[in-house]
């Protein structure tokens, strides 16, 4: 059972990394730059949730019943990471998004080779 | 006081002697090369009359003052030249300055001779002079390089840069450089032929060519005086080569004969061969005679 | 005060003050200029030895102080700084900016000072690297093309200072002190291959200055494009800064078992003379000529200090000495002539000689000088040249040298025909000798050389006393300088000068006297156009005047040493380079998305290499 | 074609060591580390029962202030970026067909809804899941669903830069407190209350009550912006 | 209310907030702010270091009254303060450059711009003061951010392509950060620096390993190094003038800030030191190698940058004392010297549209002011005495000697020469070519002229004097080698 958690939540980060950075390294298309990088970050979010977990561990908040129980709680920590991270990457995203409309508008195409004003 | 005297006179008896037997190789030489073209030539004593006739005659245009500098400085040139080269080995009689000069010094100021006239030359204007002493000034750059190798060789192999230190060894070791370093002897005879701008290299003073060259300005005093000098060079080379090569002359007879020998060897080159253009006569200096000069530096280096 | 804080402060604050006055009241510039200049010499020559200066900045411990052998270049560089200043004042008279001018001058003279005395090499480099500022900011002054003689000027000094700037620093991480006589005392300490490579380094950066061969490719246009008071000094004095850091170098940083060394330098150097005095023989103005003379004559001082023996180092420094003697006079010659006629290109310019007389015997002088024909001061240094070189078995360079400076005949009569002797254009009619500023500096320095000649001693005096600085022992009789005539060779074989100037002046003035006084009263001047030309009667408006291609049959015997000239192989040098650039310059083709692979190569190089460290 | 293999090679590699660094972390034991500091101090000494609220605005609320500036930034950056000067009369127009009755009178009635649950959601930030991030993100889902429907909604955006200046300045202001009365910045001044009520917590309900409004204006504003611009030549039409 | 560190980051985060409120009010506080605000901020800097360097204390300033390594607590020791002072000092400067920089920009962009410029240095600073890791991480992420908005901010050039390449870059350096953070965590527990320090020699090497090759990465794509940094000549090129300057006096600096702090504080693997030294070489070289062949006057500056930051890497690398002293000298050089080429080269190619160098024939005479500061600057940055650029490249030299690297003291000298020969081209294009370009020119304004002025003041004065702030960098650099110190200093604060 654990080892089946292990290996699919562990599995579906570095699963979602991998597609992310395929996507971001060979297709053409700005769009799907960008939503590679968010699956990439997403991967890595999920990993972070992950690294937090303990087993059986409740989640860090102290309502009434949980209070006096010796119950485990899963750390928080990484929780707080990642709300950050997550914030952070909206950000990314939401600019990258605009540089897309830009480029788009300036260039009238997506295909990332074909943007080369700038080299050498 | 009285030494000084004895100097002068001394100084003086070396000029009349370099003098008249420079001009008597120069009409020897008229009339040896008379004889092989089969022609009667002049008498051998030509020479003097041409000099007397130079000097009497009125000089009455000049085109300035280093015109009449350049002949000067062609006789001074001769003359130190020639107070510096030992004539005998015995007897302190025409030893006039030979202990305070060497080779290098030697070679040195025989080029100041010619740089003298070329000066004189220039200013005259005439482009047959400036052709001429260009002429004259690279072929000079040609000879004086196998030249120069023969002596350093000479140099490095007795040990001395003073003429009078080659002949005394050469008397003590009883035998000639030519035979003790036969291809400096080559070397420097090759660029003798240089030295006399006789035929083939006459390319300076090319008769037909650029009307005789540097001098075609010059004439009465100007001209008897540049004979004059170049009467007392030739005998101050003559002698030079006697010196080094041939272990020197005790009396004035053993000195005549072998000047005379080696004196035969440019004019008869001369006689059987056509005249070089300057730039071959350069590369000509340059291939042969310098072979030699390096094989006679080498050769001395290891004697 | 320590009296050389007052010659720097002179000289740097007299340049700046230069630079203002020329906004404020120009008239009074140029004698302020001279006046400061005077000043220096004043405090330079009642400097004594022993006066020295140790202080701190930037956390390194600096000493500044005259050694002999500095002091001796250190006369060169004030004499001659003075008189080529005196000599600017006319030379100069009208041109724009003169303040920057000035103050480029006084700047370089005062950095050439500071190099001579600075005894630690962080000093000694950062004098060096002003006086590559203020000469490269004069070089690039005035005159055509400054775009592209500028920057060669420029990179090859950079490549000089950086070399340098490299061997100073090996040599701080050895000795760990940038004080001359501590690394002179502990250089031998260190690794063989370590000094090698220190002093190689150091001989590069000194060696641009000097032009030696396979870095003098700035020389030529730098001497020629700058205004020639200026080119005096600069082929006079400022290369031989190169030669102080050459005796420096040779003498007390390499141990004697390089020899390997001296010889490799001395036949770059005599490489450099004879190829420099071959392009030097087909130049056709004037300026050029000089300037490919000087890097010849330079190369003959770098034969001398690198045969390595008594008498060769003593040739070279006098030599030294003498070039820039008689170098600066015939430089200032043809700015007189450049200033007078308008142009120095010897094609046009001819028969000068009743125009500047006075000029053409400084010119004469200093050429025969230069040709190093007795009785005159080139003789002496050429005579112990090759003594030395003989002695020594070093005949190859003999020869070399001989053949070069056979070769110099040739271009010594050049510039004298070219300019003053031959046919007289009527154009040049009324051409009117150089004012008196630029004569008198002139005929000073041809009267050294003459001098010069007959009694070395006065030179030969400083020489030995640079030369106990070097490492060599005294070997002349203590004799006062005017009896000091007499020149031995280590064979024992002597010249005796003064026996060779009376007889020529014996002679000579015999001659003169003779061929002067028989029939001089009826004896007229003729035109030059009035010669003999086989018949035919030469009108006024034919040519006669034979300069192109002067010395062609020459050129055509030497042609296969020229054709290529070492330009071309920078050039080419250059080109390949520029080609590899560009090709590098491709690794950034402006696509993001390349640059995020590099980005992940990258990445995954440095995992795959870090299995090694880290044990994956 | 030989650009993916060469991503292909490269990834593969990434991804062998990605596993490898991954299968050494191991799944689901508790370790000894901060996380377990904060669990112990949270409940007792903050008095907040969600302990990841506490982390994010007290224990880390640094990185908070510097995550809300990030927000700021993306929504100036993305104004600034998507700038274009206003040609006269251009009106924009955000979808070409009004949309359905349906849709306008559902979200008439789900967007007050919305509002509430994002108010809740951030204002209970200190005891139950959620916080100002949540509830602002819900709140901009409202303002969203506004602009999907009806094609003259506005959003004001002088009054959106007036709202997230407010809050971002209660935000930092709140921290200066703690520095002005001789404590650190961003330390908690106000009493804390009991745990599991709604006044307790001290600073963190005042902070996360201020975040959420910021990060509600700055997606409303953000989302706004892109919609605008994203129709350049857009005809007028009413 | 008692100065402390935290104003660096607090201050200017409020005024970035009301800055749009006073817009409001009055149109010229919007642009007044900043330079306050920047001005405020060196003031402290000297104060805060006067207090540093003579009490020889390092402060701590820590964060929601959780000591570390609980709470986020800031650092403001010798080294980071003098990293940070040059940042307020260099920024505001700026700020004075910018101040009338371009009136057609309207009124909103101007407000967005001064936000985004002012966060741009609160992010550098931020990221050189913070003490936690992951804050450390933010920091970055907001000067990014700031750094992408900026980069793109005129439509009319060619900005959004190089904001996208850099984000894109950029991203990339997040993730890898990130990610190093993640598994950093994973081990050790603990995101303070000084913690993480404590406990990473125990750390299994695997993943000591891993980490530090990620965080090498990361941030060596903000500092420039070779293969990772395709985006800084488009970025230093598009974005506008000022905004250049900063990317290359202060954006990059906290990158180097960062990578250094990770080597040298956090880990104790000596291998890296010797792959900086190979990267930086590697990177110089190439750097200035293009740099020669550009036609372009701020791409050449770019890659010129590039090259220096090269030169930082290796002499960070090279490890000694010494070395470290020399790194921080150059980048303190770098910092004033290139902000100073940039702020003048943004003037002399203003209305050029490809900034092409061949415009710049002949300018030297219609603006005699802006070209000569150029010119020194190019002077000082090739390291020609008597500027600045000559002592730190002497102390970088000396200190590869000391640690007998011949070969690195080589290629640097030849480097050398090539970035003379570049910049020479361009002065002399300058002053000797004619004028041929139909380009109008554009005189700086006063405050423009002002502030390049002060920095070429700071040059020659460093270069004349260096001893003037030689005392700072050597505290500096002992600080940065001595880690021990750092831990205790960092985890012995209690609670206050």
């Amino acid at each position: 059972m654990n080892e089946f958690l292990t290996i699919s939540i562990y599995g579906t980060a570095v699963a979602l990394m991998l597609i992310g950075f395929y996507a971001v390294l060979a297709k053409k298309n700005l769009l799907k730059i960008v939503i590679g990088l968010s699956i990439v970050d997403s991967g890595l979010h999920l990993l972070f949730v992950a690294i937090g977990y303990v087993n059986n561990g409740t989640a860090p908040i102290f309502s009434p019943e949980v209070l006096g129980s010796t119950q485990a709680m899963v750390d928080p920590v990484p929780q707080a990471l990642v709300l950050t991270a997550i914030v952070i990457g909206f950000a990314v995203t939401a600019v990258a998004l605009s540089l897309v409309i830009r480029l788009y508008r300036h260039h009238n195409t997506a295909a990332i080779d074909e943007i080369k004003n700038l080299k050498w | 006081m009285n030494t000084i005297l004895i100097e002068i006179l001394g100084a003086i008896a070396t000029i009349l002697l370099a003098f008249t037997v420079g001009m008597l190789y120069g009409g020897a030489r008229r009339k040896v090369i008379a004889r092989i073209q089969n022609r009667v030539g002049p008498p051998i004593y030509q020479n003097f009359i041409d000099v007397v006739k130079l000097y009497s005659k009125e000089t009455s245009i000049h085109h300035g003052w280093i015109q009449h500098m350049g002949p000067v400085f062609a006789i001074t040139a001769s003359i130190t030249s020639l107070m510096f080269v030992p004539i005998l080995t015995s007897g302190n009689w025409f030893s006039n300055l030979n202990f305070s000069g060497d080779l290098i010094f030697l070679i040195y100021m025989m080029v100041f001779g010619s740089l003298g006239m070329a000066l004189g030359a220039g200013q005259t204007g005439n482009p047959n002079s400036a052709i001429g002493v260009s002429r004259g000034l690279s072929q000079m750059v040609g000879y004086e390089i196998p030249f120069v190798m023969s002596m350093v060789a000479l140099m490095t192999q007795f040990h001395t840069t003073s003429i009078t230190g080659m002949i005394e060894l050469q008397a003590q070791s009883e035998s000639w450089m030519m035979f003790s370093n036969p291809f400096a002897f080559i070397a420097a005879i090759m660029a003798m032929l240089g030295m006399f701008h006789y035929a083939p290299f006459d390319i300076v003073h090319a008769p037909a060519e650029v009307a005789s060259g540097p001098v075609s300005e010059f004439g009465g005093k100007y001209l008897g005086m540049m004979m004059t000098s170049g009467s007392i060079f030739a005998f101050v080379k003559l002698t030079l080569f006697v010196d080094v090569f041939m272990g020197g002359a005790s009396n004035l007879i053993e000195l005549v004969i072998k000047t005379f020998a080696l004196y035969m060897i440019p004019v008869l080159y001369g006689v059987i061969n056509p005249r070089y253009r300057t730039e071959q006569a350069i590369t000509y200096f340059w291939k042969w005679p310098a072979f030699f000069g390096l094989i006679g530096l080498v050769w001395a280096a290891f004697y | 005060m320590n009296s050389l804080i007052i010659i720097l402060i002179l000289v740097f604050g007299g340049a700046i003050i230069s630079f203002v006055l020329n906004k404020f009241l120009p008239i009074l510039l140029n004698s302020f200029v001279v006046l400061i200049m005077l000043a220096v010499s004043y405090f330079f020559f009642s400097i004594d030895a022993a006066v020295q200066l140790n202080f701190e900045i930037g956390g390194f411990h600096l000493q500044w102080g005259f050694t002999s052998a500095g002091y001796l270049f250190g006369i060169i560089v004030v004499v001659l700084g003075f008189l080529t200043l005196l000599y600017s004042t006319a030379y100069m008279n009208g041109k724009d900016n003169l303040g920057y001018f000035y103050m480029n001058f006084l700047f370089s003279i005062g950095a050439m000072l500071g190099i001579l005395m600075s005894r630690d090499l962080i000093s000694l480099f950062f004098f060096w690297e002003i006086m590559t500022w203020s000469s490269y900011l004069i070089v690039i002054y005035s005159g055509k093309d400054v775009d592209r003689r500028g920057l060669k000027y420029m990179i090859f000094s950079a490549i000089g200072a950086y070399s340098m700037l490299m061997a100073i620093v090996i040599v701080y991480s050895f000795i760990g002190s940038f004080l001359l006589e501590d690394i002179f005392t502990s250089i031998y300490a260190i690794g063989f291959g370590y000094q090698l490579a220190i002093a190689i380094l150091l001989m590069i950066g000194f060696g641009v200055k000097t032009a030696i061969m396979p870095v003098h490719v700035w020389a030529p246009e730098a001497y020629a494009g700058s205004p020639m008071s200026f080119t005096a000094l600069f082929s006079g004095a400022l290369s031989k800064m190169g030669v102080f850091g050459f005796a420096l170098v040779l003498f007390n940083l390499v141990s004697t078992q390089n020899w390997l060394i001296n010889e490799v330098v001395a036949w770059l150097a005599a490489i450099t003379a004879v190829l420099a005095t071959f392009y030097a023989v087909i130049q056709t103005d004037a300026k050029k000529l000089l300037a490919y003379s000087s890097i010849a004559q330079l190369g003959y001082i770098i034969i001398g200090l690198a045969s390595g023996t008594y008498l060769g180092v003593m040739a070279g420094l006098f030599l030294a000495v003498l070039h820039a003697v008689f170098k600066a006079t015939l430089f200032m010659a043809v700015g007189a002539v450049e200033r007078q006629v308008g142009t120095t290109d010897m094609t046009k310019v001819t028969g000068l000689i009743r125009r500047m007389p006075l000029t053409f015997i400084a010119t004469l002088i200093s050429i025969i000088t230069l040709a190093g024909i007795p009785p005159l001061g080139g003789f002496v240094g050429k005579w112990m040249l090759y003594e030395a070189l003989i002695t020594s078995d070093h005949y190859y360079l003999v020869i070399m040298v001989f053949l070069s400076s056979t070769a110099a005949f040739l271009y010594s009569y050049r510039i004298l025909f070219g300019m003053f002797l031959g046919q007289e254009e009527p154009e040049y009619a009324n051409v009117k000798e150089a004012p008196l500023a630029m004569l008198i500096p002139m005929l000073v320095l041809s009267a050294i050389s003459v001098f010069a000649g007959t009694f070395p001693g006065f030179i030969i005096e400083p020489i030995q006393k640079a030369m106990l600085v070097l490492g060599f022992e005294n070997r002349i009789p203590n004799i006062e300088w005017y009896q000091l005539s007499v020149l031995f060779n280590s064979w024992g074989d002597k010249v005796v000068l003064q026996n060779i100037m009376i007889s020529v002046m014996g002679v000579f003035l015999v001659g003169l006297a003779f061929i002067t006084i028989k029939g001089y009263k009826n004896q007229r001047y003729v035109s030059t156009k009035d010669i003999s030309s086989s018949g035919e009667v030469i009108q006024p408006e034919d040519n006669m005047t034979f300069q192109m291609d002067f010395y062609k049959p020459f050129e055509r015997a030497i042609w296969p040493l020229l054709k290529r000239k070492i330009d071309d192989y920078y050039t080419d040098f250059g080109k390949g380079l520029e080609a590899l650039f560009d090709f590098i310059r491709r690794f950034y083709s402006g696509n993001g998305q390349l640059y995020a692979i590099y980005v992940m190569a990258f990445l995954v190089l440095l995992l795959i290499a870090g299995t090694k460290y880290f044990g994956f | 074609m030989i650009k993916r293999i060469i991503v292909f090679l490269i990834l593969a590699t990434i991804g062998y060591f990605l596993v490898g660094v991954v299968s050494q972390i191991p799944f689901g034991e508790d370790r000894n580390n901060v996380g377990d500091y904060y669990i112990e101090k949270t409940p007792t000494e903050l008095k907040v029962s969600n302990a990841v609220t506490a982390i994010v605005v007290n224990y880390r609320g640094f990185d908070t202030l510097g995550e809300v500036t990030v927000l700021f930034l993306a929504a100036t950056g993305l104004s600034s970026i998507m700038y274009r000067r206003r040609r006269k009369g251009e009106k924009q127009i955000r979808a070409k067909l009004p949309s359905s009755r349906i849709i306008q009178i559902g979200s008439q009635i789900l967007f007050p809804l919305i509002v509430l649950l994002g108010a809740y959601v951030f204002i209970h930030g200190h005891l139950s899941p959620g916080g100002g991030f949540q509830g602002g993100a819900i709140i901009a889902t409202a303002t969203l669903l506004m602009l999907i429907s009806y094609r003259k909604f506005k959003v004001n955006h002088n009054v959106i830069s007036w709202i997230e200046s407010i809050a971002g300045v209660v935000f930092v202001t709140v921290g200066f407190v703690g520095l002005i009365l001789g404590m650190t910045f961003l330390e908690n001044f106000l009493p804390t209350g009991e745990l599991n009520d709604l006044l307790s917590g001290g600073i963190i309900g005042i902070i996360y009550v201020a975040v959420g409004f910021k990060v509600a204006s700055e997606l409303a504003g953000v989302i706004d912006t892109v919609l605008l611009n994203n129709r350049p030549e857009a005809k007028n039409e009413n | 209310m008692v100065i402390s560190p935290v104003h660096y980051i607090a201050l200017p985060l409020m005024a970035a907030f009301l800055i749009p409120l006073f817009g409001k009010l009055n149109k010229n506080l919007v642009r007044l702010i900043p330079g306050l605000v920047l001005l405020y901020l060196s003031y402290i800097s000297v104060i805060l270091m006067t207090q540093v360097i003579t009490k020889d204390t390092t402060i701590i300033e820590i964060i929601a009254g959780w000591s570390p390594p609980w709470g986020i607590n800031l650092v403001f020791s010798p080294f980071t303060g003098f990293l940070v002072s040059l940042f307020s000092f260099l920024g505001f400067i700026i700020w004075i450059y910018t101040y009338n920089f371009k009136p057609e920009v309207d009124y909103a962009q101007t407000q967005k711009f001064y936000v985004l410029f002012m966060m741009l240095i609160t992010g550098a600073i931020g990221v050189v003061l913070t003490g936690d890791i992951f804050n450390l991480f933010v920091f970055l992420e907001i000067t990014a951010i700031s750094a992408y908005s900026l980069t793109a901010f005129y439509r009319e050039r060619d900005g959004a392509e190089a904001a996208f390449k850099y984000l894109l870059i950029g991203s990339f350096a997040s993730f890898l950060i990130l990610l190093a953070i993640l598994i950093l965590y994973t081990q050790v527990g603990t995101l303070n620096m000084a913690e993480i320090a404590q406990r990473v020699p125990d750390m299994n090497p695997y993943m000591k390993g891993v980490i530090l090759i990620l965080f090498f990465v990361g941030f060596g794509i903000e500092a420039e190094m070779f293969p990772l940094n395709g985006w800084v000549p488009d970025v230093y090129t598009q974005a506008p003038g000022p905004i250049g300057a900063i990317f290359a006096g202060i954006v990059v600096k906290a990158g180097v800030y960062a990578l250094i702090r990770i080597i040298f504080t956090l880990f104790d693997v000596v291998e890296v030191l010797q792959l900086l030294v190979v990267m930086g070489l590697i990177t110089m070289a190439v750097a200035e190698v293009i740099a020669m062949r550009q036609g372009r006057l701020k791409r050449m500056l770019a890659y010129s940058s590039i090259g220096q930051m090269g030169l930082v890497l290796v002499a960070f690398g090279i490890g000694t004392h010494e070395a470290v002293f020399a790194a921080i000298f150059l980048m303190f050089n770098h910092a004033i010297i290139k902000g100073m080429l940039f702020l003048s080269a943004t003037y002399l190619v203003y209305h050029s549209k490809e900034k092409n160098i061949s415009d710049l024939d002949g300018i030297g005479k219609l603006m005699p002011f802006t070209a000569f500061l150029f010119a020194l600057g190019s002077l000082a940055i090739v390291g020609l005495p008597p500027f600045a650029g000559f002592w730190s490249k002497l102390y970088i030299l000396m200190a590869a000697a000391d640690a007998r690297l011949i070969a690195v003291i080589a290629i640097i000298l030849v480097v050398s020469v090539i970035e003379i020969v570049y910049y020479f081209r361009v002065l002399h294009r300058i002053y000797f070519k004619e004028r041929i370009s139909t380009v109008e020119i554009k005189i700086p304004s006063f405050n423009a002229k002002f502030a390049m002025l002060i920095l070429a003041l700071v040059i020659v004065i460093i270069g004349v004097y260096p001893d003037l702030i030689s005392g700072l960098i050597e505290r500096a650099a002992t600080d940065l080698l001595d880690k021990q110190h750092y831990i205790q200093s960092v985890l012995s604060v209690g609670r206050n």
